[in-house]
């Protein structure tokens, strides 16, 4: 399924042309995550280009990038792979109720030594 | 909107064209027997850049109703630089005419190649539609120089 | 003030700095002051005048006054001052002729704003805080400063020099203008409106060529209007279209040039709003090839003999501005 | 020289101690850290989507604060100084957030990116200078083999971070040197040790952990010393072996500079 | 009064078929100045062109008129048929009645009345027109080649075997470039150097070349066919017509660690030296950064030692003037810096190696003498990883944006020497494209593939990480969807290369354009490669733009050709519709200068009687015709009209813009 509206809207998120890609896969080629993903950084580009957003938003991968911005460095085209993988993301928990990370899950995750800056981060990243 | 003359308006068109590229293409277009409108007059000129607005507006008093420039594509001047100054020195220049209240449509600068024939005569004929839609020129002529 | 410039105009002249100095003194009437030359003291304490009716540019007169023999003392302006720049730049002014010294403005009144407030007869003009008091064969009437502040200093854009040897008074800064205000309301009328609106203004051309005159940019040795050659040559427009071609191409020749001193506009009889035209240019150029101000760095290129590989095409005209 | 400084969530409370011993530190070299008053949580993650305005608000007011008090804003965490650098960049060239973010704050003078950010590393580095700092040095760690971590938010993406070479950085082994300590030069000391995942994935953070200690104890290194308070809880509590001490640089700066952990 | 001759062509029926042509003359017979009108079937046939000469002469003629085709056509075919019966060339004007008007007009009655018009047009201007004589400027017969590589070499070699004088500058103590320190040659695979040096001997040895080496441009003056250059000979404290080259002082000097820069620093060289052995000249050069004597005033060994007596530590840079007709750009490239690229961890392993580096490696004159070893431990790699596109098609600003286009050929050509001589490798080559357009190069990379069994993968390196002794390679393959690690004992970074440093100075001298990269600028992309447009300047080699070996000697053999074509003529004829000044009306405010792009227009202070019989100086505009290449931009750039061009004035124009619109 294509829906390039929806892509156009992620480039308007992200702020980035994902037809700037050459292809190269440096991104992947960087990734630290890489084999925790099911798409890989240059999967999304790719497939936020040519509107095949669907399987994206349904993927386990738009939690596993670390957002350690390595792709964004060593990118040679300006591409910045990790904001289109957070535009995605945004996309998927934007809706009600499609949180990925609740309060109620805490407690469980916690530990004594575990900083805020974890539980804060972790929020703004998976819940709207 | 203005008000056609009458419906057998034909309006006079000059077409200033740079030796290397544009006046070739139209050259092609001839070759490959495209048609465009006898109204369009061609001059040729070394480079797009050799056109000086006074020559346009000197066109506009003697009673033409439209000017084109057409030019080598920016990058492909074979002076190298000329059409980047045409290029700015038409667009203040048209805009200077349309702050005037000169219809913008009846300028117009274009880019045509040796090899672009087809591009030359359509883009003749556009401007030639254009210009008759918008009729004759009455806001930038010299009434001393019509024929009586 | 006036005593300050006087004072050191005639330190000057007797240390041998220079030999002459270009200033200001009155002219048929009292706020009608016109550009002069003084060479001796007694000259200067006898004509050497500066008030707030000194608005007259005085950068255009040392293009020949520079190639004379010695160095020459000059008064500018900030607004002034750019166009002394622009003429440096195109290698018109013999700098190391000339002294400068940069004198402080905080906008200069306009004869035609103060009759229209029913004063007649002046005979003079001083400053009081924020009003002048005007002097007239009626009498004193005192009319707040705003009021009759000249329309190109309403919109100053610039208190600071671009170029002095020494300055009386303060330095300033350039600062924001509304300039381009008219010229954007111009351009948000319909073409007709436009067309109407510049027939009613250039119609009134009497083709006296006193903006050509006072224009510090139209200072060629020769003008393209009075030379037979250049097939365009006409001494006065007999038709409506050569005040149009001569507004135009006057327009077009000062584009990138124009430091916007509003010389043009001041001194036209006839009160046609000509900066309007090359504030246009202005605009637009600031619009498509990024802001210039003309005069104010002397390394940087012109617009007009500049380019880039990616400038915006003519047919921007057709995309933007105005009603249709 | 007095700086404005940005504590953030985690040095204001699990971590106070680093907090204190800083402003300790800072004092003994003749830095004055003024802490914002009012200064609200950064969010801990730069939010990148071009239409995430609100969630930029507690950084552009930090900022503000700081051009109020025409201070530099001075940052101790990684992730908080991340955060405002790349917010404060939004405002100077981002015309759209600027203008949002401005009409939101309905600030009387709208804030542009007018604030200098720097990292308390800069500032020991630019500011007080590691040779001066050398000097200041009265308990030098000699013999000490210390690895730098510098993970990813103080170096990328460098275009707006301009802290070092995002490749090959060299400030924290200047530190080292100039604490007296030699430093340990690794490759993986600007690989990610996936500390945003330390709370959901935790088999990624260890094997990204893991990739990291080993590549420091390999070159020798006998502890790590990090600028990140999460890099700092992740490389200690999801390394497996736990045979890697990691501190926060600020630790080893009051050692070096003759004070105890709390900077007394 | 003008005597003007009309001419109207029927072109068999390409005019006539649509074009009333007895209309046409008969309607422009009457125009005024007018005295002749005449059609025929084919003007441009010899009798056509009889009837036009016979015309001048009978008629006494002061312009011609022909309506016909386009100018393009037979504008030269008219004029020349012109001058051979006594009129000026340029006194013939050609109205475009056949591609312009009778091809795409179909209603006769329309197009005939076009044809008037269009005639009528050219009759307006030819009344204005001046009789144009074209100027001539003397050719200097010697040419000047900027750089000594091989597009330098090939360019000098084929210009003295015409006969002409040619002089090399090269920066280097000696010629040869960048070949020199290649190892093996693409597609063939034969040794560079064996192919190299016998034409670096030649080059030294003809008797129409003299090289200036260790030298560079100083400063240029002139125009085509006659320029001046400033050469300046830096100082190599070393007689050259003394030196024999024996190489005794390289020997003996005792300042042993200096970086050798022919091994690209990968060992090191004397303070005195001879970059390699096949150097021409063969001279020794010290170089003053790292001599003892010329720092401290102690040492002097080399003076000692040296039997000829060469050596001079009191020599100083020395500034010679020459006049060259022609000048040849060959400055050549060089890898870029990697600072921007240490992901690949360039300055943090010795393992890690640019592409030039490896040929150094491979090389038998390297630093270890032609077998592959690790610089770190000198032990042989087993794994090796090359990296393709490091710094090439690059937007983000580490880079450069476009391809470098020798890398795809010289990496398979590494890889394949690499398996070739050492079958216990694994070779890997990480690639985003392979681009082998050129003869057996695809062919080539195939081989590499499928017989040297080399691995190619569609993906970049992430990151390379130096662990161990180990390089720890990251990288993607794309077409199996992994990401791979593999732990190699060397990478090879196949580094964009760039214009040399050189060349942006001397463009500017040139008055040659660049683009945006610092490559020079082709006066047409396509027709005219190897001339800069700048007339006189011929570009040789990569200072165009990234090529490979065959291609620089192509283009420096056809820069040659040009350049010959030039220096073959003793006087140059200028096009004469070139742009002139006029003085009395000149404000001198280098408008038009700012816009010439040949840098044809000179200011000079000239005196001038003023209305009151004083005499004032004024800066005035003067344009070379020599120069000058009549585009017309300073025409318009001047706000007070004082700069006109010849053949297409100002004047003339509008009277064709009044014809038209009459």
């Amino acid at each position: 399924m294509e829906n390039l509206e929806i892509a156009r809207e992620l480039e308007r998120i992200s702020g980035v042309n994902p037809r700037k890609c050459m292809k190269c896969g440096k991104c992947s080629g960087t990734c630290p995550a890489y084999d925790k993903m099911e798409y890989h950084p240059h999967q999304f580009v790719s497939m936020v280009e040519t509107g095949r957003i669907e399987k994206l938003l349904e993927s386990e991968s738009l939690f596993t990038c670390l957002s350690c911005f390595a792709c964004v460095e060593r990118c040679p085209r300006g591409v910045e792979p990790a904001n289109i993988i957070e535009a995605v993301r945004l996309m998927k928990i934007r809706p009600q109720n499609e949180n990925h990370l609740h309060a109620e899950q805490i407690p469980e995750l916690l530990d004594e030594n575990l900083p805020q800056q974890a539980i804060v981060s972790a929020f703004r990243k998976y819940k709207k | 909107m203005q008000v056609n003359d009458n419906k057998d308006f034909q309006p006079t068109i000059v077409a200033f064209c740079c030796n290397w590229c544009s006046y070739a293409g139209a050259d092609l277009s001839g070759t490959n027997r495209l048609q465009y409108p006898a109204n369009v007059k061609i001059i040729r000129i070394p480079c797009s850049c050799r056109l000086n607005p006074i020559f346009i507006l000197r066109a506009f008093q003697r009673g033409a109703d439209g000017v084109i420039l057409c030019g080598c594509h920016p990058g492909d001047c074979h002076y190298t630089t000329g059409n980047y100054y045409a290029r700015r020195r038409m667009s203040l220049l048209f805009s200077m005419l349309d702050y005037l209240g000169i219809e913008k449509e009846r300028t117009r600068v274009e880019w045509v190649s040796a090899a672009e024939g087809a591009k030359f005569a359509a883009t003749m004929n556009e401007f030639v539609d254009a210009v008759t839609k918008l009729g004759r020129n009455h806001r930038l002529e010299d009434l001393r120089c019509k024929k009586q | 003030m006036q005593e300050a410039m006087k004072a050191r105009a005639k330190e000057l002249l007797a240390d041998g700095s220079v030999n002459r100095v270009a200033g200001w003194k009155i002219g048929e009437f009292s706020y009608d002051i016109t550009p002069a030359i003084f060479e001796t003291a007694e000259e200067i304490d006898r004509d050497f005048v500066y008030d707030d009716f000194c608005g007259a540019n005085l950068s255009k007169y040392l293009i020949s006054q520079s190639r004379k023999e010695g160095k020459i003392l000059v008064f500018l302006k900030p607004c002034d001052s750019y166009s002394f720049a622009q003429l440096l730049k195109e290698h018109r002014i013999i700098r190391e002729n000339v002294y400068i010294i940069g004198i402080e403005c905080y906008g200069k009144a306009d004869i035609n704003k103060i009759r229209e407030k029913g004063i007649d007869g002046v005979l003079g003009i001083k400053e009081s805080g924020s009003s002048f008091v005007i002097d007239s064969i009626y009498g004193e009437a005192t009319v707040p400063k705003m009021d009759v502040y000249a329309e190109r200093c309403l919109v100053c854009k610039s208190k600071k020099h671009a170029v002095y040897d020494e300055l009386i008074g303060e330095e300033g800064d350039v600062v924001p203008s509304s300039r381009f205000d008219k010229v954007a309301e111009l351009e948000a009328m319909t073409p007709d409106e436009r067309f109407e609106f510049w027939r009613g203004e250039l119609s009134r051309c009497i083709r006296c060529n006193a903006c050509r005159n006072v224009c510090p940019a139209c200072s060629c040795e020769n003008c393209v209007f009075d030379n037979p050659n250049s097939g365009i040559a006409n001494k006065a427009a007999a038709d409506s279209f050569e005040e149009n071609m001569f507004h135009i191409i006057r327009a077009f020749h000062v584009a990138g040039r124009c430091t916007d001193c509003g010389e043009c506009s001041r001194v036209c009889p006839q009160n046609i709003p000509l900066h309007l035209l090359n504030r246009k240019f202005i605009k637009d150029i600031n619009e498509f090839y990024g802001e210039y101000q003309a005069g104010e760095n002397p390394d940087e290129k012109a617009p007009l003999t500049n380019f880039t590989f990616d400038d915006c095409e003519p047919s921007i005209v057709y995309k933007r501005g105005g009603n249709q | 020289m007095v700086y404005s400084y940005y504590p953030g969530c985690t040095l204001k409370t699990k971590a106070k101690d680093l907090d204190k011993g800083a402003r300790r530190a800072a004092e003994a070299l003749g830095i004055v850290m003024e802490e914002l008053p009012e200064w609200q949580c950064c969010g801990g993650v730069y939010p990148m989507g071009k239409d995430e305005i609100a969630t930029k608000l507690s950084s552009v007011r930090a900022l503000v604060a700081a051009k109020e008090k025409k201070q530099d804003l001075l940052t101790l965490c990684s992730a908080c100084h991340h955060v405002l650098k790349r917010v404060n960049n939004d405002m100077a060239t981002n015309e759209d957030i600027r203008n949002k973010a401005n009409a939101y704050m309905e600030l009387e003078e709208p804030y542009a990116g007018e604030t200098r950010v720097i990292h308390y590393l800069e500032m020991l580095r630019d500011v007080v200078g590691f040779d001066k700092l050398k000097e200041a040095v009265t308990n030098p760690l000699t013999g000490r083999k210390i690895g730098a971590y510098y993970g990813c938010l103080l170096l990328r993406p460098s275009k707006t971070l301009q802290f070092d070479n995002p490749e090959n950085p060299t400030i924290i082994e200047d530190f080292i040197r100039a604490i007296g300590a030699e430093p340990v030069v690794y490759a993986y000391r600007n690989e990610c040790c996936g500390g945003y995942v330390t709370l959901e994935n935790k088999d990624l953070a260890r094997s990204k952990v893991a990739n990291i200690v080993e590549s420091a104890k390999e070159g020798g290194a006998e502890c790590l010393i990090t600028a990140c308070p999460l890099c700092m809880y992740n490389l200690s509590n999801n390394n497996a072996a736990g045979d890697l001490p990691v501190y926060y640089f600020t630790e080893l700066l009051c050692e070096a500079l003759g004070l105890d952990k709390e900077g007394n | 009064m003008q005597r003007i001759g009309v001419f109207v062509c029927w072109c068999g029926s390409n005019i006539a078929a649509t074009v009333d042509v007895n209309a046409v003359t008969e309607t422009l017979a009457k125009e005024p100045g007018v005295v002749y009108a005449t059609n025929y079937q084919y003007m441009c046939s010899e009798s056509g062109q009889n009837l036009i000469k016979d015309a001048i002469r009978d008629q006494k003629l002061t312009g011609v008129v022909i309506c016909s085709c386009s100018p393009r056509m037979h504008e030269a075919t008219f004029r020349k048929a012109a001058a051979s019966a006594g009129l000026n060339p340029y006194l013939v004007e050609i109205a475009n009645i056949r591609e312009q008007c009778s091809w795409i007009h179909k209603n006769k009655e329309e197009a005939t009345e076009k044809a008037i018009i269009l005639g009528r047009t050219a009759i307006a201007k030819v009344q204005l027109n001046a009789p144009l004589i074209a100027g001539e400027s003397p050719v200097v017969k010697r040419a000047l080649v900027i750089g000594g590589g091989i597009a330098g070499i090939q360019t000098a070699l084929d210009i003295a075997e015409a006969g002409f004088e040619v002089d090399i500058v090269e920066k280097k103590p000696t010629v040869g470039g960048k070949m020199t320190q290649i190892d093996k040659t693409f597609p063939t695979l034969d040794c560079s150097a064996c192919i190299l040096t016998p034409k670096m001997v030649e080059v030294a040895q003809n008797d129409n070349i003299k090289i200036y080496s260790y030298s560079e441009v100083e400063a240029v003056k002139g125009f085509v066919g006659n320029f001046t250059v400033s050469i300046r000979k830096k100082a190599r404290y070393v007689k050259e017509d003394i030196c024999t080259g024996c190489g005794l002082c390289t020997e003996k000097c005792p300042q042993k660690n200096v970086p050798n820069e022919f091994n690209l620093g990968l060992d090191t060289r004397r303070a005195i030296y001879i970059p390699f052995a096949q150097a021409v000249p063969k001279v020794a050069t010290i170089d003053p950064n790292y001599c003892t004597k010329l720092n401290t005033g102690k040492c002097g060994v080399c003076e000692k030692i040296c039997t000829a007596g060469a050596i001079d530590y009191t020599q100083k840079d020395e500034i010679v003037e020459q006049q060259y007709g022609a000048i040849v750009v060959a400055t050549g490239y060089n890898p870029i810096k990697l600072d921007n690229f240490e992901e690949y961890a360039y300055s943090q392993s010795p393992d890690v190696v640019t592409s030039l580096e490896f040929e150094r490696l491979m090389n038998a004159a390297g630093p270890t003498g032609g077998v592959l070893l690790r610089p770190s431990d000198k032990t042989h790699p087993h794994t090796i990883v090359f990296v393709q596109c490091v710094g090439s098609r690059d937007v983000s600003g580490c880079g450069k944006p476009y391809c470098s286009k020798i890398c795809c050929m010289y990496t398979a050509k590494h890889a394949m020497l690499c398996r070739e001589k050492y079958p216990d490798t694994e070779v890997y080559v990480f690639y985003i494209d392979v681009r082998t357009p050129g003869k057996n190069f695809d062919e080539f990379y195939r081989r590499a593939v499928e017989e040297y069994n080399v691995h190619y993968i569609k993906g970049m390196v992430g990151k390379v990480a130096p662990s161990g002794g180990k390089l720890k390679v990251q990288a993607s393959d794309l077409l199996n969807n992994e990401q791979l690690h593999i732990d190699a004992d060397m990478v090879v970074l196949a580094a964009a290369i760039e214009p040399d440093k050189s060349a942006r100075p001397l463009a500017t001298m040139l008055t040659a354009s660049m683009d945006t990269n610092d490559f020079f600028t082709e006066a047409h992309p396509k027709l005219r490669p190897v001339e800069s447009p700048t007339a006189g300047i011929y570009l040789s080699g990569c200072c165009q733009g990234p090529k490979d070996i065959p291609e620089t000697v192509s283009q420096a053999s056809a820069c040659a050709a040009k350049v010959i074509g030039l220096l073959a003529k003793d006087k140059l004829t200028c096009n004469p519709c070139v742009a002139h000044s006029d003085e009395l009306m000149c404000n001198g405010c280098s408008s038009c200068a700012n816009v010439c792009p040949y840098g044809a227009i000179t200011y000079v202070e000239k005196e001038f009687r003023q209305p009151d019989r004083t005499m004032l100086v004024r800066r005035v505009a003067s344009v070379n015709p020599a120069v000058c290449q009549g585009c017309g931009a300073c025409t318009v750039a001047c706000p007070s009209g004082a700069m006109d061009l010849f053949g297409f004035s100002n004047k003339q124009i509008m009277a064709e813009v009044d014809a038209i619109c009459k």
